[in-house]
């Protein structure tokens, strides 16, 4: 069983292929994912249905940290291993975990940053930072990794911060009014490259070219790395499938009574124009 | 001529029984059906889990079923869950006891009090629309969630607090006791009570029931608070269950609540509706949800799948109606 | 010429106005006095400064022609409406001034308003007792207000079921409940505004039963209506109103009817009308064997180009089954309907559109108007291609046939482009009827045409009728008004219970020939007295 | 007497007036006040782009204005807005030419219609409360939507059809001239055909529609049809603008184009609307989004204001009316 945060995320639906991946290679797995819509309750009640439906093992990418807890002591009461994937819980949460599959959210919003203070070096920075649906785990922890690298140079300013839903629509008109009302942004870090998307193609309807604006989002989703070098300067490389198959392995692990490992760090990678065949290919 | 009358009264009579309980019949033949094709379908623990389920945006749907009945309707309520669940869980938050536990259900239900006496004011004084009054409370309500929680999650993992959403009375889930007291009384009050009279006369006409001296204000005051306030007990029920508040809560509910009370037979036109039809209609709801998750329906084709239903089951109603 | 005498009778009125309105601070005999009321709606001065006294247990009846301002008057005793600064009420020597009914109700005001309109959704007994339940502790005690509902309606004379929906309830059974409810309140004073339009003749004497009973309680009856034989009947005082002005009050006693009408139209006029004959020509239409279970049943006729039918019958005799049928709102299940001799199918409304057929139903509420558009909207709508250039509709041209129309009914409207809603109950169903005019139908039905018109309007509506059957149309016109039926129509069908039970010629046709086929012969039927015992037995549980 | 008559024949006037013009006078206080406050914000370049923002659902609104005077609602449009950018982005991917940027515009419209003619039938001949039938369709549609696109972006960059989103006709952006003329289309059909005479008679009394002869189902079928293709529409610019179609676009937009409508005035109780108060509604929206966007206001802040503003100028417009 593995319930799953939302099937409307372009970043997700690779992690979903990984699993399902592993899923077809092992005749002995039958792995049943299904959709939270981001809704915590939604998921709870997955979750519930899971247990009742008497699965081996639970597979979770929490919608965010906080659902955790209720999830883990309800597979401990069942008795059903629990493997988290994505979204790294708090310590005490993490207790009643059996393992821990993902990176922490926090690094790709540091990366990110660096790439950007790398590509500034010493100009001035005007950012604009645009932001996925409040209150998820992945705005939070990556906004927070912006800001923390940002603090520590004088010479960038965050100008503007706004809520682009994920959406690379909203985020496209949010772009637009932001240019407007602030000419002087120069750079603008979107908490995922749909967005990026967004706020690139609202640069070219200003006008502004490639050499007038840094654009970089989070992910590496395959539309992102064409644009990459044309407009979009970097990405964050998280890998989905890896994460997705990973954590299907770990769980199927669990299942049969193995030992695993409790956490499995797999890292961001920063990916610049240069790197964009490269990782193009791992979608193929 | 005899025998015609007579007959026509047998009808009459068993159309009767078909409005009433026909949406009942359905629910029965679904989760019949769901049984023979799931094991462990008709199980009691099945059952309370879907009760359970159920029981956050079906507490909803019983305050959106007064606020139809009155030919109104509310749209916040997702948004007053998730104000409602920062709210408590901020309150909650690394403390221990009882004592606190209850506050927080009080502040929680408070909180959603005064959206619904904002709506309520806004409807009934201001003779706004209930829908625009409502869908400007529910942009407001995130927004000031997100404000007070500063966009993040707050944890609420106090044992007592939890202990409501994860414990039981006698093997029944304490969600499931909620709302189970909240039907009862709410049933009581639609039923039972003038103001529920009054608020069936506002659905049927208002200006009748102003010449009546129904005092439609006040009435139209007290059905958006109470709607208010059980959304905020539903917030406060889902912060019990997830451990935490999070100004994400409830995104969406107010539709599925909306979905409930009318399959469960309320109009959307006012002046029908009944509290346990609309429990009905929210355990058809529930009942479809578990079913197509533990059937392992691809999630795309179950939100499909799910929209026919819905649509089926009403429209199998009415046709049912129409030929009876 | 007509302006002169009416700012005689003004000059005249405002001096014995001034006299009353001493006497009257004085006078403790009166349970409610009215100074200078007035009220402005957009547009519309619909009161200026009218003054009326009603003394305590009296029958005090109000008349005047549509649009006059009686509902307003009452409205604003009733605290549905705010009037204009500068008027003066006092109700049993108190002032008074009521923002909402309920403080009407408190002081002891009841009202039946001219639309009725219960809550369909709720019972009898519910309805009856709405807004002053009767509570156990904190619960409603259903029970005891079904109880003395039904004590209540069965002291009356109007035994049922007091657990019926109201929906189920017929619209002259809801009018009597309406009244009986009015009843009921602890008042001293009881609006009736136009209690009897929904009412045939046996629930009309029902009626008078029941204000007689209820002024024998020392209440007082505030009687408006349209009919001059009800007024003389029932009144003690009549009170007139022209224009929102009002003119003056006598004792029913010491008043013609002519004089009555003159106050009111401000001109002398026949009450009765006095039809001329008409050519008629070839059969038009022709129903055969037409039937819909359950409603009626084999009903058989023929109208021919120029002549008048009407169609009587009691309450919930079918008759408005039958002629919804024939035009294809509720289409009959079996049967033939033959125009120029030809068999012709009507499933649809527009069916009967295109065979020129038009349509004025009875409840003005419920099938009749738009509300909430304009009049013009509501007069163009079964037709609108007469007014259409190059594929659209034009404004101007909609508005010019409506004004002509407006003028030709003289409708009283600040505008055609008034929402309709805005107008005076009588004003609307002028409008109606000028939407079926202005489709130049072949065949006319009128389904109670002058419910709730004015004795002026009702004279010229008559003389239209009878315009348009020289014009060779054909009329079927259905009414619960005998007077009506005997003076107008060239036969009558008779309806009892869904069937036709006979048509009589104008010649044999009288009143009371007709009533007594309509109650279905010289015994009552079986059924009706099964239905009686039963409302009795329902009655004792 | 005769000069109190056109005193108040004046004054109707005004009231007239201030009830059609009411609500375009709160846009322009709000245009003005804002453009006081931010720079450039009175500028041609920031007019056009408000409208190319507004554009998109605006044009569901106005579809969703001819539901809501019949009576109505239309709750899948934003649904419908996924599924035709989906459809419309696999058909032009990796393809050229203004050739298929019709076929895919026009295929996004007919995916659209499909779905009215659905909500419509159910609506019509299944005598199904449309918020109910729509609510299904909304969730049916975005399931379709993910299913046909399996849940992920599908690329849209034909330079052709892109185009559409990004050029300008004389300086007026694309999007603004078809908004403009589906407007001017929308609004002739409405006020000035017998089509939408029926359309208000059906929202002014259903009965009294079927007793002139207006042939209910039909106008309803159109109706929604109508609506449906709008969505289509939308759905195709929105793609064209946003070089790809995704199945979590229009994500409640149906709430924003309802909002704009009952803003233009349309009443919800049916039988009152126009079309180009229908775009001041929009307008209203699309100048505080801006403005509240270009002042930086935080997002928490905004939606909180947002629902305020809502509401306020849907009360303000109802105070002085009731004043008048
Ligand atoms: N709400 C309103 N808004 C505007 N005008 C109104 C309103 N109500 C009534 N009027 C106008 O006031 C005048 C008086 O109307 P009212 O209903 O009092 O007449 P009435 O004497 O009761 O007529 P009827 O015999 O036809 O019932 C009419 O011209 C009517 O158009
Ligand atoms: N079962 C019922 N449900 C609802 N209404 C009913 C029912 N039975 C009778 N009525 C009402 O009874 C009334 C009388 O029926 P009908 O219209 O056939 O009588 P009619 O002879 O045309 O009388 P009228 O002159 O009042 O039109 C109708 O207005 C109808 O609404
Ligand atoms: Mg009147
Ligand atoms: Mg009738």
């Amino acid at each position: 069983g593995a319930p799953m945060p939302s099937f409307a995320d372009k970043w997700m639906s690779y992690l979903f292929e990984g699993i399902n991946d592993f899923n077809d290679k092992h005749s002995d797995v039958e792995i049943k994912m299904t959709d939270a819509n981001e809704d915590p309750s939604k998921m709870l009640n997955d979750v519930d249905n899971f247990i009742d439906a008497g699965v081996n093992a639970l597979l979770v990418v929490p919608t965010d940290i906080a659902i955790v807890k209720p999830i883990a002591k309800k597979a401990n009461r069942a008795n059903i291993p629990l493997v988290i994937v994505n979204r790294l819980p708090d310590e005490s949460a993490m207790k009643n975990v059996d393992a821990y599959v993902g990176s922490e959210s926090i690094q790709a919003g540091i990366i990110q940053a660096e790439s950007v203070v790398g590509m500034l070096d010493g100009k001035q920075g005007n950012i604009a930072i645009l932001m996925g649906v409040l209150g998820h785990e992945a705005q939070i922890k990556r906004t927070e990794g912006n800001k923390q690298v940002f603090s520590q140079y004088s010479n960038i300013k965050i100008v503007a911060e706004q809520e682009g839903r994920w959406d690379r629509a909203k985020a496209l008109q949010i772009v637009e009014d932001l240019l407007q009302a602030h000419p002087e942004i120069n750079v603008i870090v979107a908490n995922n490259d749909e967005m990026a998307i967004g706020a690139l193609l609202a640069a070219r309807k200003a006008g502004l070219t490639d050499a007038d604006l840094i654009i970089t989002g989070v992910d590496a989703t395959p539309d992102a790395l064409e644009y990459l070098g044309s407009g979009l300067d970097s990405t964050v490389f998280q890998s989905a499938k890896g994460q997705g198959y990973g954590g299907a392995e770990i769980a199927y692990k669990l299942a049969k009574g193995e030992k695993v490992q409790k956490m499995n760090w797999i890292n961001f990678e920063l990916v610049l124009e240069e790197q964009k065949v490269e990782y193009l290919y791992k979608y193929q | 001529m005899i025998k015609e009358a007579s007959a026509n009264a047998r009808k009459t009579h068993y159309t009767e029984i078909l409005n009433k309980y026909g949406m009942l019949l359905i629910l029965i033949l679904l989760f019949s059906a769901l049984s023979l094709k799931i094991d462990g379908f008709a199980s009691f623990r099945n059952i309370f889990s879907i009760l359970e389920q159920v029981s956050m945006f079906g507490i909803i749907a019983i305050g959106v079923t007064f606020a139809i009945v009155t030919g109104g309707i509310d749209l916040s309520s997702g948004a007053v869950v998730a104000l409602a669940s920062v709210v408590g869980a901020s309150i909650v938050t690394g403390t221990e006891g009882y004592g606190m536990t209850i506050f927080a259900f009080g502040a929680a239900m408070f909180v959603g009090s005064i959206c619904g006496l904002i709506n309520g004011s806004i409807t009934a004084y201001g003779r706004i629309p209930p829908f625009i009054a409502t869908l400007g409370m529910m942009t407001m309500a995130r927004g000031v969630a997100q404000l007070v929680s500063n966009g993040r999650p707050i944890d609420a993992s106090s044992d007592a607090f939890t202990s409501i959403g994860d414990g039981s009375i006698f093997g029944v889930p304490g969600l499931v006791v909620i709302y189970v007291l909240v039907a009862i009384t709410c049933h009581i009050m639609m039923s039972r009570m003038s103001f529920g009279r009054h608020v069936f006369a506002i659905g049927g006409n208002v200006n009748t029931a102003k010449i009546c001296g129904v005092n439609v204000e006040i009435t139209l005051l007290k059905v958006y608070i109470l709607a208010g306030a059980l959304a905020g007990l539903a917030g406060a029920m889902l912060t019990s269950r997830a451990y935490a508040g999070n100004p994400t809560f409830g995104n969406m509910w107010e539709l599925d609540a909306i979905a409930a009370a009318v399959i469960g037979g309320t109009s959307l036109a006012g002046g029908v509706g009944s509290v346990p039809m609309c429990i009905v209609g929210a355990l058809i709801i529930g009942v479809m949800n578990k079913g197509l998750n533990m059937l392992g329906v691809d999630p795309y084709w179950q939100q499909i799948i799910k929209g026919m239903i819905i649509i089926g089951a009403v429209l199998l109603d009415a046709q049912k109606r129409k030929k009876a | 010429m007509k302006s002169k005498t009416n700012s005689i009778t003004l000059l005249f009125s405002n001096f014995t106005q001034l006299i009353k309105t001493i006497t009257l601070m004085t006078n403790s005999d009166c349970i409610l006095e009215m100074i200078n009321v007035s009220k402005t709606f957009p547009g519309v001065k619909a009161l200026d400064k009218v003054n009326l006294s009603i003394r305590k247990g009296s029958i005090h009846a109000l008349m005047g022609e549509n649009g006059a301002g009686k509902s307003t008057l009452m409205k604003i005793l009733y605290g549905l409406y705010t009037p204009d600064a500068g008027g003066e009420i006092f109700f049993d020597g108190k002032p008074f001034n009521p923002k909402a009914p309920i403080d009407a109700i408190h002081t002891g005001l009841a009202m039946v308003p001219q639309e009725i309109s219960p809550s369909a959704n709720l019972s009898v007994a519910a309805n009856f007792y709405l807004g002053r339940e009767i509570k156990k502790g904190i619960l409603m005690d259903q029970s005891a207000m079904n109880e003395k509902t039904n004590d209540i309606l069965k002291e009356l004379g109007i035994p049922m079921s007091v657990e019926t929906l109201m929906q189920n309830v017929s619209v002259a059974k809801a009018q009597l409940l309406a009244i009986a409810t009015a009843v009921s309140y602890d008042a001293k004073l009881i609006i009736m505004d136009e209690p009897t339009t929904a009412l045939t003749e046996s629930e009309v004497h029902q009626l008078y039963r029941i204000v007689k009973k209820v002024q024998e309680r020392g209440i007082a009856i505030i009687y408006i209506s349209h009919k001059l034989g009800e007024v003389f009947e029932l009144s003690d005082e009549v009170s007139v109103i022209r224009d929102g002005e009002y003119i003056g009050t006598k004792k029913t006693t010491d008043i013609t009817k002519e004089e009555l009408i003159n106050m009111m139209v401000g001109r002398d006029m026949d009450e009765m009308f006095q039809r001329e004959d008409v050519i008629i020509g070839e059969t038009l239409l022709e129903v055969r064997n037409l039937s819909l279970p359950g409603k009626f049943h084999d009903i058989n006729f023929s109208v021919r180009k120029g002549e008048i039918f009407g169609i009587a019958g009691l309450v919930g005799a079918g008759r408005s089954e039958v002629v919804e049928a024939l035009f294809g709102y509720k289409p009959a299940e079996s049967g033939e309907i033959h125009l120029h001799g030809k068999k012709i199918e009507i499933h649809k409304p527009c069916d009967a559109i295109k065979h020129r057929i038009g349509f004025v139903t009875e409840d003005r509420k419920l099938t009749g108007l738009m509300l909430n558009m304009s009049v013009t909207d509501n007069m163009i709508m079964p037709e609108l291609l007469p007014y259409e250039k190059h594929h659209l509709i034009s404004e101007e041209l909609a508005r010019d046939v409506a004004n002509s129309m407006k003028d030709q009914l003289r409708i009283k409207t600040p505008t055609v482009e008034t929402i309709i809603g805005n107008l005076s109950g009588g004003n609307q169903q002028k409008v109606l009827i000028a939407r079926w005019l202005l489709l130049e139908p072949e065949i006319l039905i009128l389904d109670e045409p002058t419910k709730g018109i004015d004795i002026g309007a009702k004279a010229e509506i008559y003389k239209l009728i009878v315009e348009l059957a020289r014009l060779g149309k054909a009329i079927i016109i259905v009414s619960s008004e005998m007077l009506e039926l005997l003076s107008l129509s060239d036969r009558i069908m008779v309806m009892a219970e869904g069937r036709e039970v006979g048509i009589v010629d104008r010649d044999n046709a009288t009143q009371e020939v007709i009533l007594e086929m309509a109650a279905g012969g010289d015994v009552p039927s079986q059924e009706e007295q099964e239905l009686e015992s039963e409302y009795q037995t329902q009655g004792v549980a």
